[in-house]
């Protein structure tokens, strides 16, 4: 049993971290995201060179072959850079169902061009109705000779402005809610029918609404009606990506926040002398702390194909939601009115934390399905084992 | 021990409905229910402000023969009360409930009929001064200096956290004339003209996307002795003996309740996995254990206000009202954020709300954030404790 | 608008609270709980002559004609002194459906005997298997010829080993948990068939298990299969009394509280001067002021009458539990070892503060049905009104 | 990363699943299993430790010369993870894990061979004696004194919160030998033979209801120099170093696992409303909030474990075992009192459990209550968040 990073993790560490130190100032991030896509297509080119964008890929399809505990530590230095580009749209999902999808075509023809940064996607599954239940889905593909063709329209399609191909979450058969007969579809973003309106996340990434009027699709990713088998894993795998991003922003979030309480000085010392204030610096730190110890049981779990995957990772997501929450809340309230505004990137966080809160369904909506995990199982202990001496 | 209203409060209260009834109109409506941002603000607020003057409701908490109205504590609570449920805003509190009780209490005559019916009519829009970029918390540290030189004091020096002051034709101020004694000796109390050669005002970015708060720099500006409230070093107590005035709802009870019921209709409304999110057991928890707080705090209030009304000095729960107040205002806050859900966390720019898929979540993110200002400004939470700590339990410092 | 105490009520509130500065200190009060039945007959005699036990009922039945808040400052008085004599049972209870039933034989027969301090009386109602549910209820009543016959047990009968006489819940009819086919009987704590097995609750005061084999009943109290009729106001008006009960307790753990605060001195200084209890003193205190502030509330909805009285009590019993738990806990944290010994009676106010949260129902139970209530009604607002200039 | 146990440890495990399949046996559980009280308890306990003693794992972190057996951190985990699953206790630390590696580590020879075999084969019973009336989390302002008489010192003074004194043989204590200097210098570290003349206890009621704790006064009592450990005035910095000694397992992560799947399975089996429990919305909420929270720390008390396991110090994860593990323990004994319900509060006495009603509240009321104690003795919370603030933060005192 051990917690450590291999030599090469450690070395995609460094090589991260350097690069947020050399890009990632508060004034550099704010150009960044006032680029048109809210992100940098020459960050995006040295993420590609540096061959970051080949991490979580199998070595048969050009990648490095990682697993969740690269994704890991690529995600956290992402979280604590706030790094804007779009690794976790591309690489992880949109890549991530390509390569789960297990059609050696479009492996072939795609993955190599996401891996040379060449390539955008996103993944189109959110509508207007569905809210966190991803199988909630209206819009309907049918078949039309060989192809099939999407109506419908989805919405907050992360990096949806910038992708060039989309994979669509349609309908091929049963009710609105079913998990079954949903099926994946990789569509060109430019394609005739598709039209999309661009908008921005509070912390300054791209998302689309994206409407679909007699789309016709490039191919079926996946098979027909099994799209939530191929769908689930990357999702899963997405979740704890995000949640390894969650502990670098609420990491850095202690930093800035510990710094402000040491040299912030008010009535003539420093803020931080004061107790109630040091007690919820322990509280913040404390929240944390049981993020990472959940995530790295969330990773070795997953990566070991351990039994406790599923209740670990759900666990994860509903701390990540409810830790983040105070993280970002106390770093706002100790920094006082400087913590209001866009002057410091402290917001800018917080609003990060929020949306991973979100994304894939927010700590409550995670909390039940927890609870449906875990109150299936039977425990084996009587209370007289309690019963210290 | 009774809940009644007498008879004169029961047609006080009709008075104030149909007050409300025949002047928050739609065009009122429209005009301040813009929903993206406080830029169109203002001509609302006045126009609003002026219907208020024109019943003589503008000012009702100031002396009768200054235009005020000499309500009871509780006609100020049945306005209040009524006031949110249409849902009509507060008036702007820089003018008629900050500084125009320092003019009539400590001004000159001259002030006094220069400043309180411009005041009274909306002609003016007021601004604060007192926060300085390294006072936080501390406000008596403050740094902003005025020097006299002939008639005029100079002032040099910046405020910061001064909500509309990009609107503001005049601003009252905190400076420092004296730096020699206790740090709360030295301030005095000055009335600035915000246009002024030499007062600059730079927008701050805030993270809820709203333009409220700006620094204001000052650079050798010339303000006539003639604006300096009562004594020189004197505008610490006078400033002091303003909070005396601040008005009673500071919990915002009525405020929270609309909000609150907006929050379950909005949750009837969202369905996730085919159910209504106010069936989802743990909103429904978290929901009604902020409505069973704010039922506390609303008792609270009115046990304050009882107080108030029988003339006797409010009891130590008194002290709670500004906490609890702003914890509940950022609980719901946070509740309408996750009924928003996606939404919440996305800028609805220039689409509509058809294009965007939802018609609420654009402004509740921004009162969500803005929100976060309320446990931190007028007293910090933590400062708040600590001063309860120490005057209502008794407790050493 | 007011919440003052007229001047009955001030010298009724007055007299208790001499009595319990006479009688009840933590060492009388352990000899009081040591006696037979857990509470003192003398004390008992002397409620009677002051006129305490006279102050709920009706003029017409030789009472004092009181309400909700007269019950509430009695009940405030007997909280803060942690006083041990059986009003609720006996009074509140028994008393109170005797002349909540209506009948007039009753009434005349045994209230006067309650007032005189001649009569103890319980409420026997809760099951085995019925935790929370009043109405879950199997103790079966029988009709046969002109008498009715009780069969079953029923638990955790307040004052049931001094109660002379007993009022009883049985079903008559309907399924287990049904709210109708209930009725309420008279039965003599002695009769044939009772048997009685008496404990004690952790604050020291009386209760029993009663099992009922061909119990003849003495009377029906109120009408037969009508009892949750009868008994539903009694118990309202019981929660509104163990609330009152409940604040005098929080008021004294605060002072107490703030007394050692105050005086316990650690690395030289007063604890009370560490500002992480100072926040903590005033988050009790904060938590009574909102257990006040419901219990006025509701007081003065139900004595109005008000559409607001349920909803109203629902949520202050909600509130005396959890604020009860928080109070409780933190006046034993903040006293540190000393608050874990029986010779301060921090641990006995705690104990009778956890007692009342179970009563009638605890506070996770009874935001169950505040959530029905609140939920259920319907509200008139826009957003907008939300949106502050 | 990686969770893997190695074969060696794989295989240790299965040893420690033997051990406490054979000697956990019905006899040990009859013996220790009585709900009503700890008075019974002594006996059980000594069998229960003779038995490890047996097995040659009674003081597996003491050095192999004096009994060890030179576990590494994980062996330890290992160890008493399958301790806690099958709910066998923990070994009495007075003796084996308090003053054993004081007396090993800075007694002389003749106190080693002395005292710590009969502290391995539990013939003899300790407590400790730090504590006074007031002292608190004061610890250094202890006052309990001790002056040197001849051969002997004279022991004048009381000690409180002392577990078990009335079992006990033996007992350490600090003693004050000197009153001039800092209040950490001149404590001197004793061993004090419970049978000295002038040696009393007194039993603290407490509200558990359990008798554990005691009062001991100590009026003249000679005690040979023989029985000091080290130098006169360095039991501070003895006492102190003792704290390293402290079992990993401080979180008793195990121990509230298995205290949560008997809430489980409790709330499982209580029906309210017809329906189990465990189905009620709020009721799974706290118990998957505290689930959560107790999955988190398995990991980090892993973590600390692995950089045990590395031989390189904890990080400052370590500093949260003991604040969140009790915070847990006590949300957990919370939870049992809830499933409990009106069984929490009453006292079974005599009654059986099927008069009574229930067979399982009688002791959740008083680990509730015990439990209470869990954030005060041994640095209270508030005194580890003072530590981790400024030891692990950085943060001014």
């Amino acid at each position: 049993m051990n917690f450590d990073l291999t030599e090469e993790q450690t070395m995609i560490q460094d090589s991260l971290e350097r690069f947020v130190n050399e890009h990632y100032t508060l004034d550099q991030r704010n150009a960044v995201i006032s680029l048109r896509d809210g992100f940098s297509p020459a960050h995006w080119q040295r993420f590609a060179e540096l061959g970051w964008l080949s991490i979580p890929f199998a070595e048969d399809n050009g990648g490095f072959g990682g697993g969740p505990v690269d994704n890991m530590v690529i995600m956290r230095e992402i979280g604590k850079g706030l790094v804007a580009e779009p690794f976790l749209p591309t690489v992880l999902l949109f890549g991530g169902l390509l390569e789960a999808g297990g059609r050696q075509e479009l492996q072939q023809t795609y993955l190599p061009q996401i891996i040379a940064g060449e390539l955008q996607g996103a993944f189109a599954y959110l509508e207007k109705q569905s809210r966190y239940e991803m199988t909630d889905v209206v819009t309907q593909a049918r078949q039309d000779g060989d192809n099939w063709v999407i109506d419908g329209e989805k919405i907050v399609v992360l990096n949806g402005g910038a992708a060039q191909k989309l994979v669509v979450l349609a309908r091929t058969s049963g009710d609105q809610s079913d998990e079954k007969g949903l099926t994946l579809f990789l569509v060109d973003a430019d394609a005739s029918g598709v039209q999309r309106k661009a908008y921005r996340m509070t912390d300054g990434r791209d998302v689309a609404n994206i409407t679909f009027s007699n789309v016709v699709a490039e191919a079926v990713v996946g098979e027909v009606d099994q799209g939530a088998e191929v769908m689930n894993p990357v999702v899963d795998s997405a979740r704890l990506a995000v949640c390894a991003e969650a502990l670098g922003a609420m990491e850095s979030l202690n930093a800035q926040t510990l710094e402000y309480l040491k040299t912030r000085k008010q009535f003539d010392v420093t803020i931080g002398s004061f107790q109630a204030l040091q007690h919820r610096a322990v509280d913040m730190f404390s929240a944390t702390e049981n993020v990472r110890s959940l995530l790295y049981r969330a990773v070795c779990t997953a990566a070991a194909g351990h039994e406790d995957a599923t209740r670990s990772l759900l666990a994860l997501k509903v701390m990540v939601g409810r830790a983040g929450r105070l993280v970002g809340g106390e770093s706002i309230q100790m920094h006082g009115g400087m913590g209001m505004t866009d002057e410091l990137s402290v917001g800018f966080y917080v609003k990060r934390l929020m949306i991973i809160n979100l994304l894939f369904g927010d700590a409550d909506y995670h909390q039940q399905q927890f609870i449906e995990v875990a109150n299936a199982e039977q425990s084996e202990l009587t209370l007289a084992d309690t019963e210290a001496a | 021990m009774d809940l009644q209203y007498t008879a004169e409060e029961h047609a006080f209260r009709e008075e104030v409905q149909q007050f409300f009834a025949e002047q928050w109109d739609d065009e009122m409506k429209s005009m301040l229910e813009n929903r993206r941002g406080t830029d169109g603000m203002k001509p609302g607020m006045i126009e609003w402000q002026k219907r208020l003057y024109n019943k003589g409701w503008m000012a009702p908490g100031w002396p009768v023969e200054h235009g005020g109205v000499d309500w009871s504590p509780t006609q100020h609570h049945i306005f209040n009360s009524e006031r949110a449920r249409v849902g009509a805003p507060e008036r702007i509190p820089f003018g008629v409930t900050m500084v125009a009780p320092v003019i009539y209490s400590y001004g000159t005559e001259e002030q006094k009929s220069k400043f309180l019916p411009r005041i009274l009519a909306s002609e003016d829009w007021w601004c604060q001064g007192y926060s300085e970029p390294g006072s936080g918390s501390d406000l008596a540290s403050l740094q902003c200096k005025a020097e006299l030189d002939g008639e005029d004091y100079v002032i040099n020096g910046s405020k910061i956290w001064t909500t509309y002051a990009q609107y503001a034709d005049w601003i009252f101020c905190l400076v420092r004339t004296d730096n020699s004694g206790r740090k709360q000796e030295g301030i005095t109390f000055m009335l600035i003209d915000m246009n002024s050669p030499g007062v600059t005002v730079r927008p701050i970015a805030t993270i809820d996307g709203f333009h409220h708060l700006n620094e204001v720099f000052f650079e050798d500006v010339r303000v006539p002795v003639a604006n300096r409230i009562g004594e020189e070093g004197k505008g610490w107590t006078y400033a002091k003996s303003l909070l005396v005035h601040e008005r009673l709802s500071i919990a915002e009870v009525a405020d929270s309740q609309g909000m609150l019921a907006k929050i379950r209709d909005l949750a009837r409304r969202e369905i996730n996995g085919g159910k209504p999110l106010l069936e989802d057991a743990r909103f429904a928890q978290r929901l009604s254990d902020v409505e069973i707080e704010l039922m506390a705090l609303e008792f609270t209030e009115l046990r304050v206000l009882a107080d108030a009304a029988k003339g006797v000095q409010p009891g130590p729960e008194s002290s709670l009202l500004k906490l609890q107040g702003t914890e509940i205002q950022q609980t719901l806050q946070e509740l309408l954020m996750d009924v928003s859900g996606y939404y919440s966390q996305t800028l609805q720019g220039d689409l509509s709300d058809e294009e965007f898929g939802n018609d609420y979540a654009d402004l509740a993110r921004k009162l969500y954030f803005r929100g976060r200002a309320s446990t931190i400004y007028g007293g910090s939470n933590e400062v708040q404790k600590n001063i309860t700590a120490k005057y209502v339990l008794g407790l050493a410092s």
